[in-house]
């Protein structure tokens, strides 16, 4: 049991991470790619069915990999090595190690077959990727510190609930749960936060663009991936999640749609992606899992690719903001042709990723007949052209010609992640078989038929021509957009502001109060004492002596009348 | 270098130039008609009509266009909102 | 070696009581803190020993000069005090290399020998509260750890240090006098100054004597929770722990209202619950509100407190909250939760106070403005507090977390899921005060205090190291802390009527 | 037995508790550090009596094993309550120390005033 605890992806990577932290030079580098690239081959030679450990008492399954946790896993790892390829020009140590304790982390979320697992594997998650958001420099510490904040209220919703759920049904393997009892929807809101549901979304758009060029790519990847993940293997089928899935979906587009940074930009469209999927959980059918899974593998590769893209951007101009950039196709070709395919992929344009799996989603929904929602996903998956799919290449790569910016592309390991992840939203496109085999459910699905080719080329064509027709409304506009946060970042602040005179003033008030009282009582009793008020004054050790006789008192009455 | 970069700018200043408009507009025109050679297969009665999810794509991506000017004209702060 | 076995129950009190002589006439400091050390590091073995033996066989008596119980004093060593025994001699053992640089630095000279004797004192005092059976013998050891402790805190630097003292003095000494009028009480209904002779007499004198009985379960009860720190009785507290030696505060936050607890938990189930059925007793009506009271207002204090020794000592009135809780739901999870959170804030508390202490040590101030940066120049030292601080929130995979679990099981257990609600929605809390220390450390800009401060010498930096270690250690093992513990509730429930 | 012989057959009890409810009264109400310590003192004083009177039995001889005498007073309690005296000295004595040393630090020793000073740092 121990050799393959140890032999397990997540921990491989945790001893990459440590590794990295005692190495320089070019040792430094083999172990940022040896090891994703190790963790990729241990999924595949991870111990089928499950190990199993005992922890107070209860059984725990540190690892149970089955057809869904492998196909995670899989893309987890790879999603890693592209992360680290892409950052292999990055000195940061501190982000690059934690950036494989967060591939850990996933990848313990991944295949863990217990809640208290799962649990741990989380925790690492939040506090690895806060230090990436840390990493980013100084203007990211307030931002890090909101994600940190936001991360934790979710791991203590889950944790009530794991624990709730422990104590109410002694059951501590994962399963497909109802959410019908109180620690069942706390596990469900903690799952959510980290899913950027509603009312939490906010962090995402916050905390994603602080970080550094290198350190979103893998952001982008696992945190609301696992979120997916997990919401599969315990609430498929809720049907709430579909009508949160599709605000979710909404949200993202029309913030999307306003935004001028491209980093805030991916943010929106990585919640309104999740918001798909997120809904495609809700219908819940065979069809609809499949979808999810497939599709959660494929926009960890397709957003992945646009975040590399916004950071090759961000790298090599110094610039983000979309009001400052535009007609960067010439100065760097290879970015833009990559920028394309990954919109292409985003916009599940035929022959790329995001076709093969999406509409998986969507014929579920028709399948099931769900006519609102097959038409609500219909109109989200037009509304793609409002951002990464048609906005962002346009504004940034073509568009009017801005003030020129002298840049090029970057260095060549950027190049080639960019080129991997560009070529493998094409090959899963062109050849959807190997993905399919993958896939958890036995479903035979047909994604090249006419009619869905055609489909999708209307939709999105003729979202295009409104789009176009309407460009100038959408134009960059220096600003941000209010969003949720605004709750806890301005009267939140206040509030705090006016807690903290409150309960400086409440402790003082509450004795002096009490202590008035005792005064009257005390005048009433003893009339010829000298002068009145003695025991209004604040006196610690008077009072304290005051609270112990009203202890004693309290005690004694309790006592007698009990 | 200059000059480098202008000439490789040429051809797309061309390209978007009136002749892609036409190609795109009998792009839009051809996709229309395939309606009348595929087949969907109908679902909810309306889906199956012709043109349907063209002009549904068109209709859903000005809805959420003007959604989102509206979302915008409330809710949008100069980004130094939030210093403090 | 038979013969010394056989006296290992007053060795643990008569080693630390007569080291405190002298170390007292040893005048040099670093003389005086060596032998206080060697005098320290006798004590857990002894109670390691006897731990031993009461868990493989079982509870061990020893007659004071030979008097039988219940004439003589009798010294009795159960699973439950074996493990608090354990514990305060442990965790003062890992400090004690941490004192000398930190005492060095915060008291004069030839104080110090002064310093280690009242620290021994107390010690001996902690330990004799805790082996013995002896009702009366507890108040005298009540008072020779109170006096001693009372000495310690006025040697801080600080003039408000004094004060502290002085106040910590009035209460203390009332607490102890209302304790040993609740003695008096049940020596006047039973005859007897015995704990476990008490509990078979008392359920006799109760049927005779209802009224003096309720009483002295009153003031033993109000006496004790005046030394645990129990909400509203805990305001000598905060300026205590703030003004003492940083030492000092460490040793206290870790052992103190322990001891105290376990004093309690002896009164409440060994000498009231074997003879009267304790919900008839107002115990828990008492506890839950202001348990809870504890673990909500001290913790939104403790929110809002400038000064981090402040501020934890605000944290450890709201775990004692916990504590308490467990006591009061008298279920065998809720107790276990209550014994292990004991251990657990033992060690949680005291790595975090001994942070503080080098915090002190090296950038010489605590206020928590003056800090920003300082997880960047005393890295080691923060991370610790970080850790700890987690370990304090109950994050999963630390020690806190056990504690919080079985509370939360407990409370479930007896039914009482907004309980179970009420104790993580106040974890809550706990991570914005440490989440409030954690942004100033690492998310400011270095200020002018942490800037040329590092991490302190390795003798400070290892105990707080190992104490850290241990309050994530004993998240994952949790044979020691937890198999004890639920040993422990089952023993004292166990015992019920 | 009427409320009025009740009383009086406990009168040490109600001398215990009048002396008991005073010092804890001072402590209370008085600002002075030396008077609180003085009520403090009372308080502790009443202890004593509390654990004393009741080892006192009429026509009882002192505790000195004799054929002649069957009845004698519980000496315990004396035993216990040396103890508790020499406690309670020390405490005084060591509060008086501190009260000493906060005059000299501060000035005062009313409590009020010394919590106004720290409160204006």
């Amino acid at each position: 049991m121990t050799t393959s605890l140890l032999t397990s992806p997540a921990s491989a990577l945790l001893v990459g991470a440590l590794a990295l932290l005692f190495t320089r030079g070019i040792a430094h580098k083999i172990i940022l790619l040896g090891f994703p690239v190790l963790a990729l081959i241990l999924v595949f030679h991870a111990p089928t069915g499950s190990v199993t450990a005992n922890y107070l008492g209860y059984a725990l399954t540190p690892i149970r990999a089955d057809a869904l946790a492998l196909l995670f896993g899989a893309v987890f790892a790879l999603a890693a090595f592209l992360g680290a390829l892409f950052a292999l020009d990055r000195s940061s140590t501190l982000e690059l190690s934690s950036a494989l304790v967060y591939a850990a982390g996933a990848l313990g979320v991944v295949f863990a077959g217990d809640w208290i697992t799962l649990f741990v594997w989380w925790e690492i998650m939040a506090i690895a990727s806060t230090l990436i958001v840390v990493c980013g420099g100084e203007k990211a510490y307030r931002p890090a510190f909101r994600y940190a904040l936001v991360h934790f209220l979710g791991g203590v919703l889950l944790m009530a609930g794991i624990a709730g759920e422990i104590a109410m049904s002694g059951n501590t393997t994962i399963t497909s749960l109802k959410p019908d009892s109180w620690p069942r929807w706390l596990i469900l809101a903690g799952l959510l936060v980290n899913a950027g549901a509603p009312p939490f979304w906010a962090w995402v758009s916050d905390a994603y663009p602080a970080s550094s060029w290198s350190g979103m790519v893998f952001l982008s990847v696992f945190t609301t991936k696992t979120a997916a993940y997990v919401l599969m293997r315990a609430f498929p089928g809720v049907e709430g999640l579909i009508w949160i899935g599709l605000v979710m979906a909404v949200y993202g587009i029309v913030y999307a749609a306003l935004e001028n940074d491209i980093r805030r930009l991916l943010a929106f469209v990585i919640v309104s992606q999740m918001g798909i999927k997120v809904a495609g959980v809700g219908i819940g059918t065979p069809l609809a899992l499949n979808g999810v899974a497939a599709h959660s593998a494929a926009a960890v590769i397709y957003t992945a690719l646009l975040v590399m893209v916004a950071g090759s951007v961000m790298r090599q101009t110094g610039k983000t903001r979309m009001s400052d950039l535009g007609s960067l196709a010439a100065a760097m070709p290879l970015t833009a042709f990559a920028c394309m395919i990954g919109a292409l992929a985003i916009a599940a344009f035929p022959l790329t990723s995001g076709f093969v799996s999406k509409s998986m989603i969507v014929d579920a929904a028709a399948k099931q007949h769900l006519p609102g929602v097959w038409i609500a996903l219909l109109a989200v998956s037009a509304g793609v052209v409002l951002h990464a799919g048609l906005r962002l290449p346009w504004l940034v790569f073509f568009g009017a010609p801005k003030p020129r910016i002298a840049a090029g592309d970057p260095p060549q390991s950027m190049r080639i992640a960019m080129a991997l992840a560009a070529v493998l939203c094409m090959v899963i496109g062109i050849v959807p078989d190997g993905l399919y085999v993958m896939l958890p459910h036995q479903v035979t699905y047909v994604p090249y038929t006419a009619s869905h080719v055609l489909v999708q080329l209307q939709l999105l064509s003729f979202a295009a021509l409104t789009f176009y027709l309407m460009r100038d409304l959408l134009k960059p506009q220096p600003g941000i957009t209010l969003d949720l946060d605004w709750l806890y970042r301005r009267p939140g602040a206040w509030l705090a502001c006016g807690f903290d005179d409150l309960t400086a003033g409440a402790w003082t008030r509450l004795v002096s109060g009490i202590n008035s009282k005792a005064a009257w009582l005390h005048d009433l009793l003893v009339t010829h004492h000298g002068p009145t008020g003695t025991f209004g004054r604040t006196w610690p050790t008077g009072t304290m002596a005051f609270w112990t006789t009203f202890l004693l008192g309290a005690f004694l009455l309790i006592a007698a009348l009990g | 270098m200059r000059d480098t970069r202008r000439t490789s700018k040429a051809p797309l200043t061309t390209l978007t130039g009136k002749d892609m408009r036409k190609a795109a507009l009998v792009i839009l025109i051809v996709l229309v008609l395939f309606d009348l050679v595929v087949k969907h297969h109908e679902v909810f009665g309306i889906d199956g009509t012709f043109g349907f999810v063209a002009w549904f794509g068109a209709l859903a991506c000005f809805c959420l266009i003007l959604l989102a000017l509206a979302v915008g004209s409330l809710l949008r702060a100069p980004e130094s909102t939030y210093d403090d | 070696m038979n013969a010394v076995t056989a006296q290992l129950p007053a060795l643990q009190v008569v080693i630390p009581l007569l080291g405190a002589i002298i170390a007292a006439f040893l005048r040099r400091g670093t003389l005086a803190w060596a032998w206080a050390a060697l005098i320290t590091a006798l004590t857990p073995v002894i109670a390691f020993a006897q731990l031993h033996q009461v868990w493989t066989n079982d509870t061990i008596s020893y007659r004071m000069g030979g008097w039988p119980p219940p004439i003589g004093i009798e010294y009795r060593v159960d699973l439950l005090n074996a493990f608090v025994l354990l514990l305060v001699s442990l965790v003062s053992t890992i400090m004690m290399p941490y004192a000398r640089r930190s005492v060095a630095h915060e008291i004069d000279g030839d104080k110090q020998a002064w310093f280690y004797c009242m620290y021994l004192l107390g010690l001996a005092g902690l330990l004799g509260i805790t082996i013995t059976g002896d009702a009366f013998n507890a108040f005298v050891f009540l008072e020779i750890s109170s006096l001693s402790t009372y000495v310690m805190i006025a040697m801080g630097r600080d003039r408000r240090a004094l004060v502290a003292s002085y106040q910590y003095l009035i209460i203390g000494t009332i607490g102890a006098t209302l304790y040993v009028i609740g003695v008096g009480l049940l020596y006047l209904v039973t005859g007897s100054l015995n704990f476990a002779d008490i509990g078979t007499r008392l359920a006799e004198a109760s049927a005779a004597y209802p009224r003096p009985v309720l009483a002295g379960l009153a003031f033993l009860f109000v006496g004790i929770s005046l030394k645990l720190a129990l909400f509203p009785l805990h305001v000598w507290l905060p300026n205590a722990y703030a003004y003492a030696p940083s030492f000092a505060t460490a040793f206290l936050a870790a052992t103190a209202t322990k001891v105290a607890i376990y004093l309690l938990l002896r009164i409440v189930f060994s000498v009231y619950g074997v003879a009267i059925d304790l919900n008839t007793l107002p115990v828990s009506t008492v506890l839950y509100p202001l348990s809870i009271a504890a673990m909500f207002i001290a913790s939104i204090l403790a929110v809002y407190e400038t000064n981090l020794k402040r501020m934890l000592a605000y944290s450890s009135v709201a775990q004692i909250g916990y504590i308490t809780l467990g006591i009061a739901l008298m279920n065998q999870a809720g107790l276990t939760g209550s014994v292990v959170h004991l251990f657990n804030h033992a060690l949680i508390k005291g790595a975090l106070f001994l942070a503080l202490g080098a915090i002190v040590y090296r950038a010489g101030t605590i206020k928590l403005d003056d800090l920003g940066g300082i997880g960047r120049t005393m890295p080691l030292t923060f991370a610790a507090f970080v850790f700890a601080g987690m370990s304090l929130m109950g994050v999963p995979g630390t020690a806190g977390f056990i504690s919080k679990y079985y509370l939360i099981v407990g409370a479930l257990d007896a039914g009482l899921w907004p309980i179970a609600f009420l104790i993580v929605a106040s974890s809550l809390i706990a991570l914005v005060y440490i989440g409030r220390a954690v942004e100033v450390a690492y998310f400011r800009p270095i200020a002018s205090a942490p800037a040329n401060a590092k991490d302190p010498p390795l003798m400070m930096l290892v105990p707080i190291l190992v104490l850290t270690f241990a309050s994530i250690y004993f998240g994952i093992d949790t044979e020691l802390s937890a198999g004890v513990a639920s040993r422990v509730a089952e023993t004292l429930l166990g015992g019920l009527k | 037995m009427g409320g009025f012989e009740n009383f009086f057959a406990h009168y040490n009890y109600v001398a215990t508790i009048v002396l008991m409810v005073a010092g804890l009264y001072i402590v209370i109400a008085r600002g002075n550090m030396i008077k609180k310590l003085i009520g403090l003192m009372l308080f502790q004083t009443s202890v004593y009596l509390l654990y004393i009177a009741p080892g006192k039995i009429i026509g009882g001889t002192p505790p000195i094993l004799d054929a002649n005498f069957t009845i004698y007073s519980n000496p315990l309690p004396h035993v216990l309550i040396l103890t508790a005296i020499v406690v309670g000295v020390a405490t005084i004595a060591l509060g008086l120390a501190i009260v000493s040393r906060i005059h000299e630090a501060y000035g005062t020793i009313e409590e009020d005033e010394i919590i106004a000073r720290d409160d204006q740092e």
